[in-house]
Parts: C-alpha cells; sequence; structure tokens
C-alpha cells in the first residue's frame, strides 16, 4: 500500500510541492533531449538514406570531439581545429562509403550493422591510438561558447539555466532547420528523400548512390561534431561519452528510425520523461535508473505504436 | 473438360460461404459487401480485373485481414473474423500470387513444414529427437515424398528453395499446402508468369489433387482459358463488388464482366 | 552357396533356395520416395509367391507367354519370376520400342498377359490392341494417371499381389498347391524368350531352357567368385540378354543384390549412390563417361587441371602393370599410391566406381585409351564375348590377363571353333534352344554338328590364347585391289576418338575407303566452346569447317594406325563426311542397342555415297526424320567432303620389307 | 576428397534424417571428440585450458543460444549480456541455498530462470520487427546490468559487489572454485557444451526448428499454415536465453571464479552477437567458429607483437588490438557475408566433388 502510494500519488505531491523544482528537472531534462535528439538524427539521416543502422554514431560523436581538443592541444588555432575537424569527418565519411558500405551494398540490414560495429571498433581505438585513453576538457571558451548561468526567479523558487545549455538548444534548433532546408531544397537532399523510398528511384533521379552515402555520412559527422562539444562542455571529452549514444537508441524507437521530427520530439520526451523518473521516482529504486528508464519509455510506447511516433502504418500485403 | 462427377459436385452442400463482407484499409475500400459460397469439392473461380479485391477477398477468407463488416461461414460455423490460425487449424490452406515459400529452407522442409498442425510429439521428445519423435518425423516425411513424387519434384527435393526456378517455386509452395491436408484449398495466381508448358503441368495437378483428394479449391486466375477448363463456378469482382456469380460458359457471356475487363466506366 | 539339396534347376527353386540361406540379406533395392526401398530374400520369395497366386487367379497358365515392358524396376522382376513359378514364360519387350515394333514382337509371342512399367505402356500396348486379339489382361506397377482407365483388364501389379496374399491367407492349401507348382517345374522348361535386337531385319524370339541359363550362370558365377555380398545396378535394357543375364540370372544365383534406379535420368546419381561392386557398362557409356570427366576438369582449376592430368599420366605409365601385378619401379609405385589418394579414389568415387570388383564390357570392340583409362585407376575392367543365342558369353577375359584387343579365352565348358571362312562357333551349356517359332531360322543359325554360328569373324591371338573379333563375318568385305576390308574394325578405330561418336565405313567393291562420321555432340560442343566456335544446331555444328579439321586430325590418326597391321594398311581412310544429323534407333539408322545398321544407311543417304566415290565437293541430300517429341519432318542439307593424305602402301611394304 | 560417399545409400528415412548422413564426417566428429576429451586434457597446459579452450566452448554455447534467436528464428537480440548474466546470478543463489546439491545440476537449473527472464522480455517481439526489437532487448541488458549492481541480495552482499565462486565437488573432486584444476572444469564444461549442441541440432532438424525458421524466412506464411507465432517466437527466447544462461553460470563457476556486473554488460551482448554473424548465421558449426575467431583474434594480436621481437606497450597494444578487430570484422563481412560457416561449407562440397571443380 505505501509502495504504492510512494509510486503513484508521492512524486505528484512533490511535484506540486516544489513547481520550481519540477521546471528546473523539465529544462534539464530538454537539454539532454536535445543532445540525444542530435544523436538520434546522426542515426536517422544514415538509416534513411543507406537502410544502414549506423551503430557507429556514438563514436563519431566521441572521435569528433576527441579530434577537436585533441588538434587544439597540438598547438592549432580553435577555429582553424574546428575547420580541420570537419575535413576530417568529411574524409571519414568518404572512407566509409568505399571501405565499408560499398563492398558492403545489397547486403542484409543485419551485416551491415555488424559493419558499423567494426568501424566502432576501429574508431574508439584508433582514437585512443593518437589521442591518449584520458578524459580531456571541451574548448569551449576558445570557441566561444558562454559559460556560467542565467538564475530565473520563479514560481516562489530559482530555476538555474546553464547558459551553455541555451546554446546547445540553440544550435540544435539551428541544425535541424538547416538540414531541414538542405533536404527541401537542395537537389541532393531530395534525392536522398527518394532513396529513403527505393534505391531505384534515386538512381532515376540521376545521382550515384556513393554521393548520396558520402553526404549523409559526412552530415551526420557534423551532427556528430555538434553534439560531441556540446556534450563535451557539459562533462568532459572521453571514451565514457560513448554510452550517450545507447541513450539515443530509445528516442528512436520512440521517434521512429525513419522521421527526422520524431528524432527531435523523441528525445525531448526520453529527455525530460528520464529526468523525471531519475529525480521523483529514482530514489525508490535507488539511483542510476536513467540507464533503462528510457527503454522502458519507449517500449511502453512501442507496445500501442509499433511503427513509432512519426513512422507511418504498415499495411502487410501477401 | 470436368467429369460429370463434378457437375454433382455443383450442387454439392456448401463448404464456405462469405457474407456481406466488406474490408477498407483507412479509406481505401478493398471489398464492398460481398457475398458468394464455395461448394464441397468444386473448382471455384474468383476473376477480376487488377485491383478488384480479389487478393484481399482470400485473405479475409484466411483470416489475414479482418473484415469491417460480414462473417464467414466456414463448416458451419460463422465467425465475424477468421484468425489465420483458426483458418488453417479448420483447413484452409492458401498460396500466394508472388511466392511466399522459406527461402532459407530445402523444397523438402518446405514441404515438411506444411505437416506443422499435423504432428504432435512435443518439445521434450523434440529435444532428443529419439523414439516417438523420430518415427513421427518419418511417418510425416513419407506423406512428404508421396506429394513430391505427385509434383514431379524429386530431383529438387533438398534444393533451397532460393535457388529454384519460379516454375518449380510454385509447385513446392503447391506442395506445402498439400502437406496441410486441406479441406479447401485457396490459390492465388498458381498460373501467374508460367510459360505454357509449366501452366499445363499446374492445371493438370489442380485437376488431379481435386479429383483425386477431392479437395475444394478456390482459385484466382487471369488467364480466362485456363479458369474455363478448370472451374465449376466462376465469381467475378470489380472494384471490390460482385458483379457476375455463375458457371464460366454463363459468365463469358455476361456484359457486366465485359465491361469490367474492357475497362466501361461505371 | 551350393544348397544342401539337390541343386535347383529353375529361378523360382532358387529363389526358394536363397530365400532360406540368404533369408535376411538385401534381395532387391530401389530408389523410390527418395530413399533406396529394400527387400530381403524372404521377402521377394513372399510376395511372388503370393503375385504368382494372384496371376494364376487371373487366368495365367503353365506355358502361357507374358510381355514384361518397362525399365527396371521391382514388380517387373517380381513379374519375372512369378511367370516362372507358374510355368508360363516371360517375354520382355524394349520399353523404348514404338508401338509398331512393340506390336511385332507381341503379336509373335502370342502373349496372352502383359505386365508393364506405367501409363506410357499401356497407352503404347492399347493403341495397338487390335492387333492383339489374344492379348487377355495387363498388370501395371505405376498407378499414376491410370486411375480413371477402364479396369476390367487392367490390374495394379500391387492389388494381383494383395489378392494372392488374401488367397493364400485363406486358404493353406493354395500355399501347398504353389509349392507344388515350383517343385513341378524342370530343368527342360523354356525359362524366358528373348527377342533379339535384330541388327539385321526382323528380331527373332531365342528361346532360352532354365537348364541352360542357370548352367551357363553359374560357371560364370564361379569365373568371378561372385556372391552374396556383392551389389549391382540394374540400370541396362530389361528386355536385353545382358540385363537379364547378369543381374537376374547371375542375381538369383549368387544371391546379390540387385538395385534399380528411381528413373534412367538418374540412373548416374544412383550408380554414384549404390557404388556397385559389379559393374556392366557398354563401351558407349565408358567412353560418355570419360568424355564428361575430361569436360568437367576443363573447367577445374589451373592447379587442379594440372594435378590431374599428371597423375592421370602417372596411372597410363603404371596402373595396368600395378593392377596386373607386373614389376613397376618403386617410385613408380610411390607416385601412383599418391595420386590413388589425390585422384584415382576420389574420381572413381565421384563416379560411382570406386567399390566395383569385377566391371565388363562388351557389346562392340572397346578403344585401347578408353579401357586402360579404366582399368589404369585400378578398376578391374574385362571383356567378354557373346551373344543372345549363347545366353550371353562364351569367352570373358581372366582376372591378371587382360588385353584391350581380345575378349578373352573361353570358358569352363564351352568350346569354341573358328570355321574355313573365319567365323566364330561355339558349343556352349548356355546355348539356345531354338528360334521361337522358326525351324528355318535355328536351322540356319546352326551348324549340322550342332554349334552355334556367331555370324563374327575373328581368330584365336597365337601369343594370349585369347579370342580376337574383327567384324561381322559376312561384312568383311574386299576393296577392287584385293585388301581386305572389315567396316566395322575400321570404324571402332575411328569411334575410339572422343570427337567422332559414330563411324560408317564404305569400301567393298571399291577403289577406296570412304567413311560417314558422326562427332559426338558433348566432346565437340566443348570443343568449340573453348574455341568460340560459334554454332545453332547440331547440323551447323556439323558442317562447320574448323569441325571439319578436326575429324580431318582424327581420321589421320587413325590411318597411321592402320598402317601398322600390315594386312589393315591399304584400307586406309581416303575420303570422308560428317553427318548433319546423329544416327537415331527410331530413324532405323541404329539397332535398339545402338549398332549401326550400315546396309539401311547406305540406302537412306546414298547421294552421299555417291559422292563420294564420284569425287565431287559436296553432296545433298533431303531426307525423314523422327524428333525428340516423335514428330516426323524433313531435314535437307548440303554436306562438304573432305580427302584425307594416306600413306601408299607400297613405300609401307618396302620398310617392312 | 576425403570422402568415399559411393555407396553410402540411405534404405531408411531416419538414416536420411540423421544428424551426419556421411560416414566421413561421423568419423571427423568422433576424432574431435577423442581429441578434446583425450589429447587436451594430456597435452594442453593450463594456460591453454584456461585462457583459449574453455572460454572457446562456453562462448560457443552462448553464441548457439543467440544464433537459434537470431540465426534460426530471425529475431535479432543484444540482450544476450544480460541473459548470461542471469544464468550466472541464479547459479550462484542457487548454489548458496541448496550448497548439498551437484553444482552442475545448478548450472543447469540456472538455465531455466535465464529462460523465464528471456521469455519476459521475449514478449514485445510480437509486435515489433527488426532494429526495433533489437532496441527493446537492449532496454532488457539495461535493466538486467542495472539490477545486478543494485540488488545487493543477488551477490550476497558481498562488499566487492560480486560473485565469489564457493569450492564445489563431485565424486569428491573440486570442480569450481580456486582448488579446482583447469582440466576437470574444461571436462565438465565440454560435456555440457557437446550435449547442448546435440540437442540444439535436434531442435533444428525437427518440427520445432522449422517453424523456428518458417518465422525467420516469411512470418505470414508461417502463421498461414497454422503456425503461431507468439508461441514460437517466445520459444525460441525461452531457449536462447537457456543456452545464454547456461553459458554465463558456466562462465562464471568454471572458468573466471568471480563475476560481476561487468561481466555481462552491452559488450558482452555485443561480442557474442559478433561470433554468431562472423561464425555464420544459423549454422551451430559457425558459433563455435566464430567464439574461436573472436576470441582467438585479439589473444593472438596480443601475443604477435612479441613473437616477431618488437615489444610496445600494453596500452597501444590494447588500442591496435580494436583497430584490428574492428578491421577484421568489416574485413569478414565483405569476404564472406555468411560467415565463416559458409566458407566450411564450400570446401567441404569442393571435397566431395574433388577432384571434379563442381
Amino acid at each position: 500500500m505505501d509502495l504504492l502510494y510512494r509510486i503513484f500519488i508521492d512524486p505528484f505531491v512533490q511535484m506540486g510541492a516544489a513547481p520550481d523544482l519540477l521546471v528546473q528537472a523539465l529544462w534539464e531534462g530538454f537539454v539532454a533531449g536535445v543532445l540525444y535528439s542530435l544523436i538520434a538524427l546522426g542515426f536517422v539521416l544514415i538509416f534513411k538514406a543507406s537502410g544502414v543502422f549506423n551503430f557507429a554514431q556514438g563514436i563519431m560523436v566521441v572521435f569528433a570531439a576527441l579530434t577537436l581538443v585533441g588538434l587544439y592541444e597540438h598547438g592549432v588555432p580553435a577555429f582553424l581545429a574546428l575547420a580541420l575537424t570537419i575535413l576530417v569527418m568529411l574524409l571519414l565519411a568518404f572512407a566509409v562509403e568505399r571501405v565499408v558500405l560499398r563492398p558492403l551494398v545489397n547486403q542484409a540490414e543485419i551485416i551491415l550493422f555488424m559493419a558499423t560495429f567494426g568501424l566502432t571498433y576501429f574508431l574508439i581505438g584508433l582514437g585512443e591510438l593518437i589521442f591518449g585513453g584520458d578524459p580531456k576538457v571541451m574548448i569551449s571558451q576558445q570557441l566561444l561558447l558562454p559559460s556560467g548561468s542565467y538564475n530565473i526567479r520563479m514560481l516562489g523558487g530559482f530555476v538555474q539555466l546553464q547558459k551553455i545549455d541555451v546554446a546547445a538548444a540553440i544550435i540544435a534548433l539551428l541544425m535541424v532547420t538547416t538540414l531541414a532546408i538542405f533536404f527541401q531544397k537542395t537537389r541532393i537532399g531530395r534525392a536522398l528523400r527518394a532513396v529513403a523510398d527505393s534505391h531505384r528511384a534515386a538512381l532515376s533521379v540521376g545521382i550515384s548512390l556513393e554521393q548520396i552515402w558520402v553526404t549523409v555520412w559526412f552530415a551526420s559527422g557534423i551532427v556528430a561534431l555538434a553534439t560531441g562539444i556540446m556534450w563535451g562542455a557539459r562533462s568532459n571529452v572521453s571514451f565514457a561519452l560513448d554510452i550517450i549514444a545507447l541513450k539515443a537508441l530509445p528516442v528512436l524507437i520512440l521517434g521512429g528510425l525513419t522521421s527526422i521530427p520524431g528524432a527531435i520530439i523523441g528525445g525531448v520526451i526520453i529527455g525530460m520523461g528520464e529526468k523525471l523518473g531519475e529525480f521523483y521516482w529514482g530514489p525508490l529504486f535507488g539511483s542510476g535508473i536513467e540507464s533503462w528508464f528510457a527503454y522502458v519509455i519507449a517500449l511502453v510506447f512501442l507496445l500501442f505504436r509499433p511503427q513509432g511516433l512519426f513512422g507511418e502504418k504498415i499495411i502487410e500485403r501477401v | 473438360m470436368r467429369a460429370p462427377a463434378d457437375s454433382a459436385a455443383v450442387a454439392g452442400e456448401v463448404l464456405l460461404s462469405v457474407q456481406n463482407v466488406s474490408l477498407s484499409f483507412g479509406g481505401v475500400k478493398a471489398i464492398q459487401n460481398v457475398s458468394f459460397d464455395i461448394r464441397k469439392s468444386e473448382v471455384r473461380a474468383i476473376i477480376g480485373p487488377n485491383g478488384a479485391g480479389k487478393t484481399s477477398m482470400l485473405n479475409v477468407i484466411n483470416g489475414f485481414y479482418q473484415p469491417q463488416s460480414g462473417s464467414i461461414t466456414f463448416k458451419g460455423v460463422a465467425r465475424s473474423n477468421m484468425r489465420p490460425y483458426d483458418a488453417a487449424h479448420g483447413g484452409i490452406a492458401r498460396t500466394f500470387q508472388n511466392v511466399a515459400l522459406f527461402r532459407g529452407m530445402s523444397a523438402l522442409d518446405n514441404i515438411m513444414a506444411g505437416r506443422t498442425l499435423k504432428m504432435r510429439r512435443g518439445f521434450f521428445w523434440q529435444l532428443v529427437r529419439f523414439g516417438p519423435a523420430v518415427a513421427e518425423e518419418v511417418e510425416h516425411r513419407l506423406k512428404v515424398e508421396e506429394i513430391i513424387d505427385f509434383l514431379e519434384i524429386p530431383a529438387i527435393r533438398k534444393v533451397p528453395v532460393g535457388r529454384l526456378p519460379y516454375g518449380l517455386q510454385k509447385r513446392v509452395e503447391l506442395g506445402r499446402a498439400l502437406a496441410m491436408e486441406p479441406d479447401l484449398l485457396l490459390l492465388d495466381e498458381p498460373m501467374a508468369g508460367m510459360n505454357l508448358e509449366e501452366k499445363e503441368d499446374m492445371s493438370r495437378f489442380i485437376v488431379d489433387v481435386n479429383e483425386h483428394y477431392g479437395t475444394t479449391i478456390a482459385l484466382i486466375e487471369h488467364d480466362m482459358g485456363v479458369v474455363m477448363d478448370l472451374s465449376d463456378r466462376v465469381v467475378v469482382l470489380d472494384h471490390g463488388a460482385k458483379i457476375a456469380d455463375a458457371t464460366p460458359q454463363e459468365v463469358k457471356r455476361d456484359q457486366s464482366v465485359i465491361d469490367a475487363y474492357l475497362g466501361v466506366a461505371h | 552357396m551350393a544348397s544342401e539339396n539337390t541343386p535347383a534347376d529353375t529361378f523360382p527353386k532358387l529363389l526358394v533356395r536363397n530365400a532360406r540361406i540368404f533369408a535376411e540379406r538385401p534381395a532387391l533395392r530401389h530408389k523410390d520416395l527418395g530413399i533406396w526401398q529394400t527387400w530381403t530374400w524372404a521377402q521377394v520369395l513372399e510376395a511372388v509367391r503370393a503375385y504368382a497366386v494372384g496371376l494364376s487367379r487371373l487366368g495365367v497358365r503353365r506355358g502361357d507367354t507374358i510381355a514384361i515392358v518397362g525399365a527396371n524396376r521391382p514388380k517387373l522382376y517380381w513379374s519375372v519370376m512369378a511367370a516362372q513359378m507358374l510355368g508360363a514364360v516371360p517375354v520382355p519387350v524394349y520399353a523404348d520400342a514404338v508401338a509398331d515394333e512393340l506390336a511385332n514382337v507381341l503379336v509373335h509371342a502370342e502373349v496372352k498377359f502383359a505386365a508393364v512399367e506405367d501409363q506410357e505402356q499401356v497407352d503404347k500396348i492399347l493403341s495397338v490392341a487390335d492387333r492383339l486379339p489374344k492379348l487377355e489382361r495387363m498388370f501395371y506397377d505405376q498407378k499414376k494417371g491410370l486411375r480413371d482407365y477402364d479396369h476390367s483388364k487392367l490390374h495394379c501389379i500391387d492389388d494381383v499381389i494383395a489378392d494372392g496374399r488374401n488367397a493364400l491367407a485363406l486358404d493353406a492349401k493354395v500355399g501347398a498347391w504353389i509349392d507344388g507348382e515350383i517343385a513341378a517345374g524342370k530343368g527342360s522348361d523354356t525359362s524366358i524368350i528373348l527377342y533379339t535386337s535384330g541388327t539385321t531385319g526382323q528380331s527373332k524370339g531365342v528361346v532360352l531352357s532354365a537348364q541352360g541359363c542357370i548352367d551357363a550362370g553359374s560357371d560364370t558365377v564361379a569365373f568371378d567368385r561372385l556372391n552374396e555380398h556383392d551389389e549391382a545396378l540394374a540400370y541396362l535394357p530389361l528386355a536385353w540378354v545382358g540385363d537379364h543375364y547378369l543381374n537376374y540370372v547371375q542375381g538369383l544365383i549368387a544371391g546379390f543384390c540387385i538395385a534399380c534406379p528411381e528413373s534412367t535420368d538418374t540412373a548416374m546419381q544412383d550408380l554414384r549412390e549404390i557404388g556397385p561392386s559389379f559393374y556392366f557398362a557398354p563401351p558407349r557409356t565408358f567412353e560418355q563417361m570419360l568424355t564428361r570427366v575430361m569436360i568437367r576438369m576443363e573447367d577445374a582449376g589451373f592447379f587442379k587441371r594440372h594435378l590431374f592430368h599428371f597423375f592421370i599420366d602417372v596411372a597410363r605409365r603404371y596402373g595396368e602393370k600395378i593392377l596386373n601385378g607386373q614389376p613397376v619401379p618403386l617410385h613408380g609405385r610411390l607416385v601412383y599410391a599418391i595420386g590413388k589418394v589425390l585422384v584415382y579414389g576420389p574420381l572413381k568415387n565421384v563416379l560411382g566406381l570406386s567399390r566395383v570388383r569385377v566391371a565388363y564390357t562388351a557389346g562392340e570392340a572397346i578403344g585401347p585409351d578408353l579401357f586402360s583409362f579404366y582399368r589404369s585407376l585400378g578398376m578391374n575392367l574385362k571383356q567378354l564375348y557373346g551373344q543372345t543365342e549363347a545366353f550371353l558369353y562364351v569367352t570373358a577375359q581372366p582376372d591378371g590377363q587382360i588385353y584391350a584387343d581380345t575378349v578373352g579365352a573361353k570358358l569352363p565348358n564351352v568350346d569354341i571353333r573358328i570355321a574355313d571362312n573365319g567365323e566364330v562357333q561355339f558349343k556352349s551349356p548356355g546355348m539356345f534352344v531354338s528360334y521361337f517359332k522358326d525351324e528355318a531360322k535355328t536351322k540356319e543359325a546352326m551348324t549340322a554338328d550342332g554349334y552355334v554360328k556367331t555370324g563374327d569373324a575373328g581368330f584365336f591371338d597365337e601369343k594370349t590364347g585369347h579370342l580376337k573379333i574383327i567384324d561381322r563375318a559376312k561384312d568383311v568385305g574386299r576393296l577392287k585391289d584385293g585388301t581386305l576390308f572389315p567396316p566395322k574394325y575400321i570404324e571402332n578405330k575411328l569411334k575410339f576418338h572422343p570427337n567422332i561418336r559414330e563411324a560408317v565405313a564404305y569400301g567393298d567393291g571399291r577403289d577406296f575407303v570412304a567413311a560417314m562420321i558422326n562427332i559426338d555432340l558433348a566432346a565437340v560442343g566443348a570443343w568449340a566452346e573453348r574455341h568460340n566456335v560459334v554454332y545453332g544446331s547440331y547440323q551447323e555444328l556439323a558442317g562447320h569447317p574448323l569441325v571439319y579439321d578436326l575429324i580431318a586430325r582424327d581420321i589421320d590418326e587413325t590411318n597411321r594406325s592402320l598402317l601398322d597391321e600390315k594386312v589393315m594398311a591399304g584400307a586406309q581412310i581416303k575420303r570422308f563426311l560428317i553427318l548433319p544429323k546423329e544416327l537415331d534407333a527410331d530413324d532405323g539408322e541404329l539397332t535398339r542397342t545402338q549398332k549401326v545398321r550400315r546396309r539401311f544407311i547406305a540406302e537412306r543417304y546414298a547421294p552421299f555415297i555417291k559422292a563420294l566415290y564420284d569425287g565431287s565437293r559436296e553432296a545433298d541430300i533431303a531426307t525423314e526424320v523422327t524428333f525428340e517429341d516423335g514428330r516426323k519432318g524433313v531435314l535437307s542439307a548440303r554436306v562438304k567432303i573432305r580427302d584425307v593424305a594416306t600413306t601408299p602402301v607400297a613405300r609401307d611394304l618396302e620398310k617392312a620389307a | 576428397m576425403l570422402y568415399r560417399e559411393a555407396g553410402q545409400f540411405k534404405t531408411s528415412y531416419a538414416a536420411d534424417q540423421a544428424l551426419f548422413p556421411i560416414l566421413q564426417d561421423r568419423v571427423g566428429m568422433l576424432l574431435i571428440l577423442a581429441a578434446a576429451y583425450v589429447v587436451v586434457p594430456l597435452a594442453a597446459s593450463n594456460f591453454m585450458i584456461d585462457s583459449i579452450i574453455a572460454p572457446v566452448l562456453i562462448f560457443a554455447l552462448a553464441a548457439i543460444g543467440l544464433n537459434l534467436l537470431t540465426g534460426y528464428t530471425g529475431l535479432l537480440s543484444l540482450g544476450t549480456g544480460g541473459f548470461m548474466g542471469v544464468g550466472a546470478f541464479a547459479c550462484y543463489k542457487l548454489a548458496t541455498f541448496f550448497p548439498g546439491i551437484n553444482i552442475v545440476v545448478h548450472i543447469l537449473l540456472a538455465g531455466f530462470f535465464s529462460a523465464a527472464v528471456g521469455t519476459l522480455f521475449g514478449l514485445p517481439s510480437l509486435r515489433i520487427k527488426g532494429f526495433y526489437l533489437a532496441v527493446a532487448t537492449l532496454a532488457a541488458q539495461f535493466f538486467l546490468s542495472w539490477c545486478f549492481i543494485r540488488i545487493p541480495w543477488l551477490y550476497n552482499y558481498n562488499v566487492s559487489a560480486s560473485i565469489e565462486v564457493p569450492t564445489r565437488t563431485l565424486f569428491d573432486i573440486p570442480v569450481t572454485g580456486p582448488n579446482a584444476t583447469p582440466v576437470t572444469r574444461y571436462l565438465i564444461v565440454l560435456t555440457i557444451v557437446s550435449a547442448m549442441t546435440w540437442v540444439a541440432s535436434n531442435l533444428i532438424r525437427g518440427r520445432i526448428g522449422r517453424t523456428w525458421m518458417a518465422v525467420r524466412d516469411m512470418d505470414i506464411a508461417a502463421e498461414l499454415i497454422g503456425i503461431k507465432l507468439l508461441r514460437t517466437k517466445l520459444l525460441a527466447f525461452a531457449v536462447s536465453s537457456f543456452y545464454c544462461g547456461v553459458a554465463g553460470a558456466m562462465m562464471v563457476f568454471l572458468w573466471l571464479g568471480n563475476a560481476e556486473s561487468e561481466s555481462f554488460s552491452i559488450n558482452q551482448s555485443f561480442l557474442v552477437l559478433f561470433m554468431v554473424i562472423i561464425g555464420g548465421l544459423g549454422s551451430l558449426l559457425g558459433s563455435f567458429f566464430g567464439a574461436a575467431l573472436i576470441w582467438g583474434l585479439p589473444i593472438v594480436l596480443r601475443y604477435a607483437p612479441n613473437m616477431f621481437g618488437l615489444s610496445i606497450t600494453t596500452a597501444t597494444a590494447e588500442h591496435i588490438t580494436f583497430m584490428t578487430l574492428g578491421a577484421l570484422i568489416i574485413f569478414f563481412l565483405i569476404v564472406e557475408p555468411n560467415g565463416l560457416a559458409r566458407l566450411w561449407q564450400i570446401g567441404k562440397q569442393k571435397l566431395r566433388v574433388w577432384p571434379f571443380p563442381y
């Protein structure tokens, strides 16, 4: 009885009692969610275009961040380092297309999935070999990212917004818009949406799969870099980060593997849900439930909409 | 070409009847208030232009789609919707327009899979594959081998079906359906994409199945010649509605059918 | 394997004996429904007794003739046994005979019953029913398609057997009766009537006595030490003396197991599965086998191909010697041993010959290369000589005394002599009683003192003492200049070349020898592919100049080999052409046993013959042919004629001198 | 080349459907078993056994488990590690509660616990497919590894928060714990693995195996021939997790000797998945190949440099290992997407038709 009370009543009572804390929690959830969304976005881009479930997305985040910081530490000016990193991500995109995707074209999804595992291992090894395994500090100042925080007095309490978080939210927003425009307006973008439906369609549009793949991998590389910077600025840069990739997976099933808006909304939902869960229900289970709570949210959700938040309903034909 | 025995069947008892079935996906009406019946041991053809809802009709009959309204009476039991399992269990087997075989398995295993419902030995026996389990396996293998012999495909027994030419795949699929020893056999365009020779073989098999095993058959077919040869009665669908239901000869003369095929606007 | 009491003198008695002494050993196998269904001797006896009873209940009586038509299937062998049990006379007929030929035999043999394989045969017989007033009933093996036939005179063999079982179950007297029938059989009874393939004109019914068959069989079984542990694949035509002798008779005598293939087109696969220990095949089959091997090896990778050819070469050098137990250098033995592991063993295995203990070939001369190829792999392949009238064979090669060009020494209890005209004549235990309903021909075939005229010309080789056959006695002719001209001998030499499938040689009473060639589609086709020679049809390929060159080379070789044998040197081939179609039994150009009908061909292709000798460069022809599906059509073609350089005999003689 | 199939004909369906229809295969199998039972214990060093042979066998069993689910039933799972963990902890608890009972029994019983858990997490498989399902199984993975940390009861409130394997004996010979010799442990592992592999082969050759594959190849058709999808999938989950559970239990009790939650982390799941994919989906033999390769490779890579006399820091070696492993995985997928088992099959076929090319 008491347990039921603590699960179903008490948390809400608390929320009511301290709305400022609630807002605070929601905000932090929101920011985390935004970052999830960004990673999920990387997944979606690649999955849409090449049907590859890119497990390496998380590592790409870390790898990008590491490269950035690493270059800087070797005395490269911050923004040059940024530019170079972008270049590296482009090279990576080419390499992946040439070495992994092209030889494996038309293979079963799971095979490509596995290949990205291989990629993950490779990148981890490579990254650590070059930059060493120990955690690094993100060069936020040098990149002119704000620090410090706004303290807003509301609901009879304080809500603290880290400036970096605000920046993160804004940047994320910008990226999504840019991508959206890119897909709507540019030729390759349109072709890409064609690919999502069928590879043959794309070819008929007259764009080689290779081009498209390189493009999306590069695009998600950029997204990864942005995510890396944001996340790195909040904690610091190390391979521990790659678990956030796993955090993004529930976002995917929630949002649907092929839906960009799904990734965004899903990310926010998961982010907030997770924070609230940790904040209000966590104590019941002992801490650390955020490691799986997100999945439970997604799973429960799936049972009602197997095709995800924005995925289109599948009518099976025989 | 039908032997007199079958015209008797035409007057035979009703095995399955479809009453005012309607089905739609979202807004799209696939089937609109269709009723017809299939009598014991007859060959019943369902024809109509593309998109007439023929396949959807079969899908409703064996429970793959749930109709929004109407009911299906099979062996005297009326159901508003039939579950695939019940359909299979009740003795409805089915082949598909574009072959739906288990591509990773050999022809033999595919047909063996058709025996699943007939196999009784439980998990434990399967684990040790000993005594009764083996005995059962062998008993059903024999049945399957007879089907293989009947369909004249012994040579490809152990070939993974993925590697077989289309015509043979269709045969294996028929074999899998036969392995269920069904009372009602639904054939969705059994001869689609076959050359003349293959068509002749297939027709022969269909007739044999119907005559020797007395299996009731409902088939969708485009080749009018085949329909005329094989079927006792024909139901014609167009845009999801039934526009005719009679003997092949009558149907051939029916104006609305001709219009439907010539695509005259309604 | 002698039985305790008096030796059995009929096959039913042998069956009873085997059911007793080999009771649980396999007697008969049949690839059916995916596995080798097997019957033990005891089971066979049980089934055949029931079958016989069933037959007798349907009116089969002592002395009736029963046609047996179909492929090698257990129930047809049982039909033979059951008939013999009742003292009726089985008359096997070639399953691929067209309705007309079939009718001729059935009419001549006055068959009252027929045991047939399937719908096809039933239809064939029904189609000529009006010519067979005597035919009372038909029994069939395979139900398929016959369900809706009128069954008043048509019975499924299974039902007959079932009916027999019933009768036996219901009434013990029936059992006693049938055993009585078995006992009543005598060695002097007619055991079977085998119709000759009829190389020349109408085929004759060769009457064989039970005792004769069993004596002949027992001798050869002893000769090759066949026993109940052997296994043979029954794939030869049921109606051919070879199958009846090698499988049915020797099987029953030695008690070994015979296996029936699933179908004629799976015979090779089935051969591979069964891996017989006793194997017979006509040279043609061995030839096709070798051709296939060579073709398949062409597609192998570089390393494997060379490995293969290297070791085949080794085998050629040492293989036969080792097999014949002749001295071989140690390193030779070693390399051969390696080859055995790497090539010979595996090769024999994939061909299904790895268990072969005794293998025979006969029917026509076999190419020495071909012959020694198989022997060099360590397969005990031997030759024999005989004919239907002899109930199969009068000479055979004893283990260890093998020569490609002889047909072996005379068998025990056989008496052979060479008549003045060079014809081979014999007396043998198995020799036939008479031609059915044909006293005249019977007399014709025998000498006054009771020897059988083989009609083959031959002589005993002085150094080996083995018999050598050159040709049909009557076919041996002479050229204008008097040189001896044995066409078959030359044709065989030609056919030893893998590219040449058939050859017909002419020269009797002519100035020189000329030949008409049939290319081997498999071999030449493969050659064409490798040398990217494009062709649309057999005819096109046959007419291709490059193919002509190819054949010309072969003929050149033949000529050289003829040169080596003084007598033959004059008979070198001067001109040849390649026939635009394959010689075919359906067109009457070959006998059912695939022997060429020289005269018939001469008439049919008269324009060619003419052209060959009047020196023209090419010749036209329009002739009717039968296609696979039995349709008839007209084939019209223009073929080129080639001259071949021949070495003048004179110079050769000088060299010799 | 080694094959002599002429004369090996089948006179019964039982023989035709036997596990090893070809004589030479049967002989080969016996030789391998003989070697495993006799030669290895005599010849192999403890190091060999403890750090190569035993783990390969154990992982092979886990791989078989996953293969039954992913390779045969077509359900992608990333929860293997978790299910192995359930087996391990269950076995630990059983061993604590019923010290009297033979440890081997416990190991097998533990399988049932993970089977139950597996079935539970298999439930979503009715509604969701493919990667969605894979992610769903990740939920299981994370939830379970969370439990392994947060529920002290599972590891008997050890301060180390890890399993300490007690000594247990079989016929008075210590089989678990510190005093058990590697060979004894190896022999038990070998026996369990062989037996369970045999059982698995029985399952997949029979009715159940066919229903699994049917669901994998075309679930719609499977449903329409009367196969109950949920039941079939859940059974696959149950059996699969049972195998993983037993593997997990063996891992702790017969190999490592102790373990904490990390041993059953997501990485474990991935490792096993590699083994399955590289080894070959839908092949028991492949599971062994995969295990051998994925487990053996890093070891080889670790010792290779020293062999060539060049010495590098362990850290660097570690990183290089990672890279090479990753590269090799991609390489293998490109060379033969159907896994090592396929390569083996092709080779075998070549031997059967030798000297012919086909």
